[in-house]
């Protein structure tokens, strides 16, 4: 019967689990192309994502270490989907990778360990996955192996993040003191508001805080985007962020709930912090890797203010802008990874007059920027309008001000980049590139959910359907 | 054993967090930066130990806590190991305060 | 009349200028498209006076709603009113002679003509709004194709008044947003709040929130029309950028902010309209006076033509500040007439430009026995802009100083007695401009060489001249299409100073 | 609709010709369109002509006073349901008058450019111009609306506007338009601030209620607007000040009137038309259409009358000393219209009271033959010698006798010798000032002096003086269509006086009486007289003898000569003080404070992101430290502080 | 004031002590010496909070296998012995005021909540770890026990991956 339930409840986590299995065995096998790999992988994460929108269910696992439902479901069908366009975007990088598979292994056991901290019950859970979801993209951050700044990149991604799951311990350490407990919804009952409950919850939002880069706890992310690959970095920022995210929203929502008064206030604090810091940095950035970096900590500022909105819209608005944030983002990676990957340049003064030779990836690159920047008619612009309409639910609207404002300034660095790729004369301009079949296609998949998801209310409808309020 | 208060044992731990951190601060080599860690991942682990032993003796939560906390620092220190060395090949060096190459 | 047709038509045109090949099919596709705009347009005028003829009194017309994002009770609702009405006709007369002055645009057509398509359906978008939301998403989409049109197809230093134009427009609609973010949650329809604007305007806002949002909302509008002091990006923006980029700005974009500020911030929050109407009128006379003078000092044409539209634009913001029905009425005018003269102006401008290839009054001189066609715009257009009765500018400035002196108040007297004045002021500059640059000796030889306008042009240049005349001449049809709406709008003011 | 609807046709023919002669007369018919213009022009005048006759001697009349009539009104703009502009057709016996003066005169004026702008390039467009005018002038005086008025105000601007810069290539042209307009649209703002007030009180736009509202001292509008004061002047005194200002502009009274000399750079019969009889009289027309209302306002009116004494000496004084023929003809012209704003001025309503009404319609019925006529002549003098300065001239009447008849009998009609058009109203208005403002009068009676004086300083250096003309080719006078208008005006000048003006156009509608008192009109007559005499003794031959006499008024003269330096003044307050102190500075602070601003906040902006660079120092330590402030930070503000 | 009151005070100063030199020490083998002596006395602390099995894994594994990898990439990377550069003054004044606040802090926190002992006698058997690590029911911790193996696992291939490098870069 539980065996029964495993497969039901877990089949995401088993597929994946199934596919690391495969491609254990190919490693051990015989070789194979780089090609024909990467189709297959493709494919199977193909078959992956389809699963995942297949038999959807509900229920509690091993206790309360793992639970699901239809919302977690679609978190990680999200995440899902987003890992196959990034494995599709680093087609060009990866087809000269000699350690192939061991990257899908690394990246498949990362977002596993996603899935597990998603569907987390316990502080346990939470943290393995958390941990799993960290160390081998620590050492997926080194793969470009003869990169100096690769392996910078992942000495500052390790040590970072294992000094902020040191204090995130720490803080679960005195959590568990107070509380007695580690599951959640045990937690819950226990929560006063204690000086050293609060301390602890700070030490956990730290540690929060930390993958999803909200300031004063971001300083690793750029160097790290820096440096890493364009795939990994693409990955550390959406997935990663995204799946962290899910968490933080619904345990701040659930576990934290007592607490909702003082978290509220340093959300406030600390978004705004953010975004004004994201911005800031994120105006004299040349390279475009560590400007996606900045500009995606100003963007975690705009999730940090719809989650403060602590209501049903907050969780729904997080969970949507978190779906087109994916593809936004990687709509801008996937033209960086193919420009890094085949001219090898990753400065934004490289891309002056791109328009010239590769006008449709400059398209994609601008509506990417736009979305991100929150124009309409692109997805981006719902995206954000949802966050800070329920960021303003508590009527906080120096907040919104706040961040409307900063929007200008977020508009002014986004609109650089696309000034250079139109406007900039340049007399070495990137030249033409031919594009491989599957980025071409992740490329249209991010076109297609930037225009799609933003005027197809449907799918906000849907998550809301799913959200949980406060 | 009841005389030792539980605070005793978690200004141990707490004071060994520190030491852990300021070493984490402080040190130069890469290497020493990870003992730290090392040292910041053990008070922890007294603190799930105490509080499970003196507050909460029904589950073994704690414990098991520190079980796998021990296990992933090992799995963190292989793979930091590992990237270390990997920077010391083409840095030779492992002073963190060289890498930063990636800045501003 | 399906609303909808105004937007898919733009969409559709657009969509279909980015799979043509080469310049010929894309302006003939451009071309088919904003005659189909306009045929629609002026389709809709007929049909709305229709309606009204058959007793149809609802406030607005051909309304169409749906359901957008049904948790946020946001509606992707459509409707219009003489207001709007009279706006899109202004869009579209704008639109097509834009496309025909671009007629030979011949680096990046394609990118070109969509972006100006792609603009004017946010323009029409727009104005047809009835939902805060849909109506925010239209303003922002037009923002951005501006960006591009004036940072790639522009002149002189575009890349910087590209980015000031974006982002103090940007700003503008981020100050929109909180105002709109504000009267939404100040709205209640049993528990669920509402972005719907007719739904909104008929219940009460509270005057606390009235009184907080109202800047935000007003001064976020304002800065589309170039409110004192946020107007700088209308001289830079509007001198760098492209003859049809010019127009549109000018012509349709400055509007939407006018309207907006009409329609959002005064039709929804009365009570701080009448608590702000000082500042308003404060704002809007410094923008005027203080505009004419600074245009005095120009030596740019499309600079000269840019702070006159600061200027000019000041004059809806005074109508609108009044609060009288007439100055109102008078501000819609303003806004259709300025809309048309400007862009008129630019398109002179522009083919100026682009035959002596110097925008420098100091260097130009003489070009009416060249180019007596476009000199001909040239004078005709200046005589709009300083207010010559049988042009629009005329119809429009008299309706809102006769407007504005219903207000009884000594300030709102003095300040409009300085509006009046700003026309002195206007055909000083007007003149200087005139006087030297199409009419005088002709002031450099191969002068003598320059041929006069093209069909596309003479085209482009007559469909504004009908439109500016058809005001100028027969205002009545445009004050009883404009009328009804400010009335509606005043009604809610509950302060109806208008004459009994 | 009823049988006065046809004078619609009366200023649309003139439309229509400008319609077409403007689109396609250049292209297709540029010869005939003089032809063309002058032939609907014509039958305009008929027209009108037929109207005065249906008007006065018809059923103009109803129980023994004229009444208003409104053939025609369409409402062209409803601000309010009692606010309105309407385009209508009004007549009484002023616009009658007025209706006849600028149909005759213009075409006059047509017919004579056939034969002066011959060969003009932009023949077609000359004449465009001049139907766009006439058709102005012709809304102008048959406005029954205040706003209607205002409009054909500023078109009448514009299209004289159009006429003076007609010569587009001469600099001096088109500044002379620019500074033409401006200085009436300045002098229009207080028009339309006057029309704001007034119709904001009286609550309505349309003339007839208008005055009806403002003249019956219970109505509420009246009350309201006597009540209501601003700086301790009643808005009625305001009102009218500021539509008088209005006229004043368009009248070139005193102080706007520097335009007016300026203006002569334009086509010769284009002065004659616009600046001689027309145009400048509609400052008079206007205060005469509000007369009722300005009656009831003494403050107002006593502005009217010392204005236009004063323009009227200042006129006179400073055309004594210019040379230039079209300069003095422009200062003449400033001094009649002084003459008749001044007999506006002291005339009371209604019976023997309104007897300044009538005489300053009178003489603005009678210069306007006379003013053209010189000005034609001029215009005929200056086709053949190709200079306007008096110096180049002299001992024409040989050359063009027909033009020395004329303008011989149109100086002794300015002059007021008997039986001169001139004398019979120039009469009346000394009459007029006699009975209620001797100071006036003695400036009126001063004044004719100077202008007899100063015409005939201008009639014998051009015809007499020299007696040998070398520089002229040919000896033609020019084509017929010159002399005859000439000859038609000439007669007019002659027997204009004679016009039963009195009977007709009187301030209640009433006839009055009038009687010329010989004894009365001796004092100004022989005042004349006096100055054609000096003039002769001065100007007849050439001698040294004027400049003599000119070097003993000394720095008078000089400062006369100048203008009194009025130009001066406004060209130092224009540009020194406006554009300096004023438009520099908006543009500067414009340029690097408000823009500066802008900027500078951007460039904060990027100055303080260059400044915190340095957090992002890539030391992974400095991260950490970063953290744990951070959650120290967090901790201790929330812990302790916000408890 | 008992034996094993005694017992405890010795071994955290012995703890804390040798942890405060294994982060000063200028020597990195002997910083690493000294950290194995902490993390020894740490084993002695669980000992003496009899929780034997947890002291167990710490020596196997911390004793034996990560400060035996951190010898190793000592080693690798280091002669043993030699100086290791000195810290940034200004860092550590940072770092020192920095840490004795937030231990300050920290412990004032965890001293004021009053922590309780709980009455239930706590029993620790190494069977029940091995059951309940074992359980899929409630308190069952068969899914961490899965999830750290594949952690394990990647952080081996990671590593290997990584550390492999060697050939490519000497060819």
């Amino acid at each position: 019967m539980i065996l029964n339930d495993i497969f039901i409840l877990m089949k995401q986590e088993l597929m994946l689990l199934g596919i690391i299995m495969i491609l254990l065995i190919i490693k051990v096998g015989k070789d194979w192309s780089n090609e024909s790999l990467l189709n297959l992988i493709n494919a199977l994460l193909l078959i992956n994502v389809m699963s995942g929108f297949m038999m959807p269910a509900e229920g509690f696992l091993f206790g309360d270490m793992f639970k699901t439902n239809s919302l977690i479901t679609l978190e990680k069908n999200i995440l899902n989907i987003g890992t196959l366009i990034i494995s599709l975007q680093s087609y060009s990088w990866l087809k000269n990778h000699k350690h192939l598979i061991e990257f899908y292994i690394l990246m498949l056991s990362t977002l596993l360990g996603m899935f597990y901290m998603v569907s987390s019950g316990n502080l346990l859970m939470f943290y393995l996955g958390l941990e799993l979801s960290t160390i081998p993209l620590a050492a997926m951050a080194n793969f470009d192996l003869e990169k100096r700044k690769s392996s910078e990149a992942a000495l500052k991604f390790i040590i970072s993040s294992a000094f902020s799951s040191g204090l995130l311990l720490f803080g679960i350490s005195l959590l568990y003191g107070t509380a007695g407990t580690l599951s959640f919804t045990e937690i819950t009952s226990h929560l006063t508001n204690t000086p050293l409950q609060i301390f602890s919850f700070v030490l956990i939002l730290a540690g929060f805080s930390f993958k999803i880069s909200v300031v004063p706890f971001h300083f690793w992310t750029a160097d790290v985007y820096e440096g890493s690959p364009v795939a990994v970095t693409s990955y550390l920022s959406v997935i990663s962020k995204g799946a962290v995210l899910f968490v933080f929203v619904s345990v701040l929502y659930t576990v934290f709930k007592p607490l909702a008064e003082v978290w509220y206030n340093m959300l406030f604090l600390l978004s705004v912090l953010t975004i004004v810091i994201g911005n800031l940095f994120a105006l004299r950035q040349d390279n475009i890797k560590r400007f996606l970096a900045f500009s995606s900590i100003a963007q975690v500022g705009f999730i940090l203010v719809g989650i403060s909105g602590s209501s049903q819209m907050g969780t729904a608005s997080v969970i949507y802008f978190v779906l087109i944030y994916i593809f936004s983002n990687l709509g801008a990676f996937g033209v960086v990874s193919l420009v890094s990957a085949i001219a090898g340049k990753e400065n934004i003064s490289d891309y002056r007059a791109f328009y010239k030779t590769n006008p449709f990836l400059s398209w994609v690159l601008t509506i990417a920027l736009f979305s991100l920047a929150g124009v309409p008619p692109t997805a981006g612009f719902f995206g954000k309008f949802f966050l800070l309409i329920a960021g303003a639910e508590q009527g906080n609207y120096i907040l919104i001000a706040i961040a409307a404002l900063n929007m200008v300034i977020s508009f002014y660095y986004y609109l650089r980049i696309v000034k250079s790729i139109f406007m900039d004369p340049n007399e070495h301009p990137i030249e033409k590139l031919t594009i491989p079949m599957m980025p071409k296609i992740a490329l249209f998949i991010c076109l297609a959910g930037i225009v799609v998801i933003g005027l197809w209310s449907s799918i906000y409808e849907y998550i809301y359907s799913l959200s949980t309020g406060f | 054993m009841n005389e030792i208060p539980l605070t005793h044992i978690l200004f141990v731990s707490t004071a060994l967090f520190f030491i852990g951190m300021y070493g984490f601060f402080t040190r130069r080599n890469m290497i020493t930066i990870l003992m730290s860690i090392e040292l910041i991942l053990n008070s922890v682990n007294i603190n799930f130990v105490a509080f499970n032993k003196y507050l909460f003796p029904q589950n073994l939560d704690g414990i098991f806590f520190t079980i796998f906390i021990i296990s992933i620092a090992a799995a963190e220190a292989a793979v930091a190991i590992a990237i270390i060395i990997n920077m010391y090949r083409s840095l030779h060096s492992v002073d963190v305060n060289e890498t930063s190459e990636l800045k501003f | 009349m399906n609303l909808n047709l105004l937007i898919l038509i733009p969409f559709l045109t657009a969509m279909a200028v980015l799979f043509c090949k080469g310049l010929k099919q894309v302006r003939a596709v451009a071309l088919l498209g904003s005659g189909l705009q306009l045929i629609l347009a002026l389709g809709l005028l007929y049909r709305f006076y229709d309606e009204r003829a058959a007793g149809n009194l609802s406030q607005m017309l051909f309304e169409f709603n749906y359901h957008w994002f049904a948790p946020l009770n946001i509606n992707y609702h459509l409707g219009v009113d003489g207001i709007s009405v009279a706006m899109i006709l202004l869009t579209s007369f704008v639109v097509i002679s834009g496309v025909l002055v671009s007629w030979s645009m011949d680096t990046l057509n394609k990118e070109f003509f969509f972006l100006l398509i792609f603009l004017s359906m946010g323009a029409y978008g727009f104005f047809m709004s009835l939902d805060l939301f849909t109506m925010f998403f239209f303003l922002e989409v037009a923002v951005i194709p501006k960006f591009l049109l004036i940072g790639i197809w522009g002149s002189g230093k575009k890349e910087y008044s590209a980015m000031k134009l974006a982002l103090m427009l940007m700003g503008g609609s981020a100050l929109v947003f909180v105002g709109l973010i504000g009267l939404y949650f100040n709205t209640n329809i049993e528990g669920a709040h509402t972005f719907d604007l007719l739904q909104i305007s008929k219940m009460k806002i509270p005057v606390e929130a009235q009184m907080l949002f109202f800047p935000f909302a007003f001064i976020g509008f304002g800065i589309f029309t170039a409110l004192f002091p946020f107007h700088t990006w209308v001289p830079d923006g509007h001198s760098s950028a492209p003859t049809a980029a010019s127009m549109f700005l000018a012509g349709i974009s400055m509007k939407l902010g006018g309207y907006g500020c009409l329609r959002v911030a005064t039709y929804l929050m009365p009570e701080a309209a009448h608590a702000y109407a000082g500042i308003i009128i404060l704002l809007a006379t410094i923008a005027i006076i203080y505009g004419a003078f600074a245009t005095l000092m120009q030596t740019d044409l499309k600079y000269i033509n840019a702070y006159s539209s600061i200027s000019h634009c000041g004059f809806v913001l005074l109508g609108i500040g009044m609060l009288t029905q007439i100055s109102i009425t008078g501000a819609v005018m303003q806004m259709v007439s300025h809309g048309l003269m400007t862009a008129l102006f630019f398109a002179a401008i522009g083919m100026i430009y682009s035959r002596t290839h110097t925008r420098m009054v100091a260097q130009l001189g003489g070009l009416l026995k060249v180019m007596p066609f476009i000199s001909a715009v040239f004078v005709i257009v200046g005589l709009c802009s300083l207010g010559l009765p049988g042009l629009s500018g005329f119809v429009a400035e008299m309706t809102i100083f006769v407007g504005s002196w219903q207000n009884p108040d000594v300030l709102y007297r003095v300040a409009t007695i300085l509006a009046c004045a700003s026309i002195v002021v206007t055909a000083v500059y007007i003149l200087r401009a005139t006087g030297k640059t199409v009419l005088g000796p002709i002031t450099d030889t191969h002068f003598n060489k320059l041929g006069d306008a093209l069909w596309n042009e003479k085209l482009a240049a007559v469909i504004l001249i009908v439109g500016i005349m058809a005001i100028g001449i027969l205002p009545f049809w445009l004050n009883d299409l404009i009328t009804p709406g400010s009335q509606q709008i005043i009604l809610q003011t509950g302060q109806n100073i208008m004459l009994k | 609709m009823n049988i006065y609807s046809y004078i619609a046709l009366i200023p649309l023919l003139p439309f229509a010709a400008f319609v077409l002669l403007g689109l396609f007369g250049r292209k297709y018919f540029n010869t005939v369109s003089g032809i063309l213009g002058t032939f609907t022009l014509g039958i305009s005048t008929l027209l009108s002509l037929a109207t005065a006759y249906q008007y006065f001697f018809v059923d103009g009349k109803v129980d023994g006073v004229f009444t208003q009539i409104i053939p025609l009104k369409y409402t062209w703009l409803q601000f309010s349901p009692n606010l309105s502009i309407d385009m209508g057709i009004i007549l009484d016996p002023l616009s009658v008058m007025m209706l006849v003066v600028v149909t005759f005169v213009s075409l006059m004026v047509h017919i004579f450019s056939l034969g002066y702008m011959k060969g003009e390039e932009r023949f077609a467009t000359y004449y465009s111009f001049l139907s766009l005018f006439t058709f102005s002038m012709l809304g102008l005086v048959l406005s029954s609306n205040i706003f209607q008025i205002y409009m054909f105000w500023e078109l009448v601007g514009v299209s004289s506007f159009l006429l003076i810069g007609f010569y587009f290539e001469k600099p001096s042209a088109v500044a002379a338009a620019k500074k033409a307009f401006i200085v009436t649209r300045f002098a229009d703002l207080g028009f339309l601030i006057g029309i704001l007030i007034l119709s904001f009180h009286a609550q309505t736009l349309d003339f007839q209620t208008l005055i009806a509202r403002l003249t019956d001292p219970q109505s509420s509008q009246m009350l309201s607007i006597t009540t209501a004061s601003f700086m301790g002047i009643s808005m009625l005194t305001w009102g009218l000040v500021l539509v008088f200002a209005g006229g004043a502009g368009k009248s070139a009274m005193f102080p706007l009137h520097i335009w007016l000399p300026d203006a002569m750079e334009g086509p010769t019969p284009v002065s004659a038309l616009i600046h001689a009889a027309t145009m400048v009289v509609a400052g008079v027309y206007l205060v005469g259409r509000l007369f009722p209302v300005f009656v009831f306002d003494g403050a107002a009116l006593i502005i009217v009358t010392y204005v236009g004494a004063f323009s009227a000496l200042l006129a006179a004084v400073i055309a004594c000393t210019q040379t230039d023929i079209k300069r003095v003809l422009a200062y003449s012209t400033m001094s009649q219209i002084g003459y008749m704003m001044f007999a506006m001025g002291v005339s009371g309503k209604g019976g023997e009271e309104g007897l300044g009404y009538m005489a300053s319609l009178f003489h603005l019925f009678t210069h306007a033959f006379f003013k053209s006529l010189l000005f034609l002549g001029a215009g005929a003098v200056i086709h053949m010698v190709h200079s306007n300065d008096m110096k180049d001239m002299g001992g024409l009447r040989k050359l063009m006798p027909i033009t020395h008849i004329t303008f011989l009998i149109a100086c002794l009609a300015i002059a007021g010798i008997p039986p001169f058009a001139g004398f019979f109203s120039k009469e009346e208005i000394l009459l007029a000032a006699f009975h209620s403002n001797k100071l006036v009068f003695f400036v009126a009676l001063f004044t004719s002096g100077l202008t007899a004086f100063y015409m005939f300083r201008l009639y014998f250096s051009i015809f007499w003086s020299k007696e040998t003309q070398q520089h002229s080719e040919h000896h033609d006078e020019g084509p017929l269509s010159m002399k005859i208008p000439l000859i038609i005006l000439g007669a007019c000048a002659l027997l204009a006086g004679f016009a039963p003006i009195a009977s007709l156009v009187t301030s209640d509608g009433k006839e009055i009486e009038t009687h010329i008192d010989v004894l009365f009109s001796l004092t100004p007559v022989l005042l004349a007289i006096t100055g054609i005499l000096l003039a002769l003794s001065l100007y007849k031959k050439e001698s040294d003898k004027a400049t003599k006499v000119a070097n003993t008024f000394g720095g008078f003269y000089r400062t006369a000569y100048k203008k009194f330096y009025i130009d001066e003044l406004y060209l130092f307050v224009t540009q020194k003080i406006i554009f300096n102190l004023v438009g520099k500075p908006s543009a500067w602070i414009d340029k690097n404070i408000i823009d500066g601003m802008m900027n500078k906040l951007a460039e904060g902006t990027g100055v303080v992101s260059t400044q915190i660079k340095g957090l992002q120092s890539g030391k992974v330590q400095s991260y950490a430290l970063y953290f744990f402030f951070g959650i120290m930070g967090l901790s201790a503000l929330f812990i302790y502080l916000l408890k | 004031m008992n034996s094993t009151s005694i017992m405890f005070y010795i071994i955290a100063a012995f703890i804390l002590s040798t942890g405060i030199l294994a982060v000063t020490t200028g020597k990195i083998f002997r910083s690493a010496i000294w950290l194995l002596f902490s993390l020894m006395g740490i084993a002695a602390l669980y000992f003496w909070m009899q929780v034997e099995f947890i002291a167990a894994v710490q020596i196997i594994i911390y004793v034996g296998g990560i400060i035996v990898l951190i010898i190793f990439s000592i080693f690798l990377t280091q002669k043993s012995g030699e100086e290791m550069p000195k810290p940034l003054r200004k860092r550590t004044l940072f770092s020192l005021l920095a840490v004795c606040f937030g231990f300050a802090f920290t412990y004032l926190i965890i001293y004021q909540y009053g922590f309780n002992s709980g009455e239930a006698p706590f029993e620790l058997k190494i069977a029940d770890i091995g059951m309940q690590m074992l359980s899929t029911t409630e308190h069952g911790f068969i899914l961490p026990f899965e999830v750290i193996s594949i952690l394990l696992l990647a952080a081996l291939i990671g590593s290997i991956v990584i550390a492999m490098k060697v050939k490519t870069t000497e060819k």
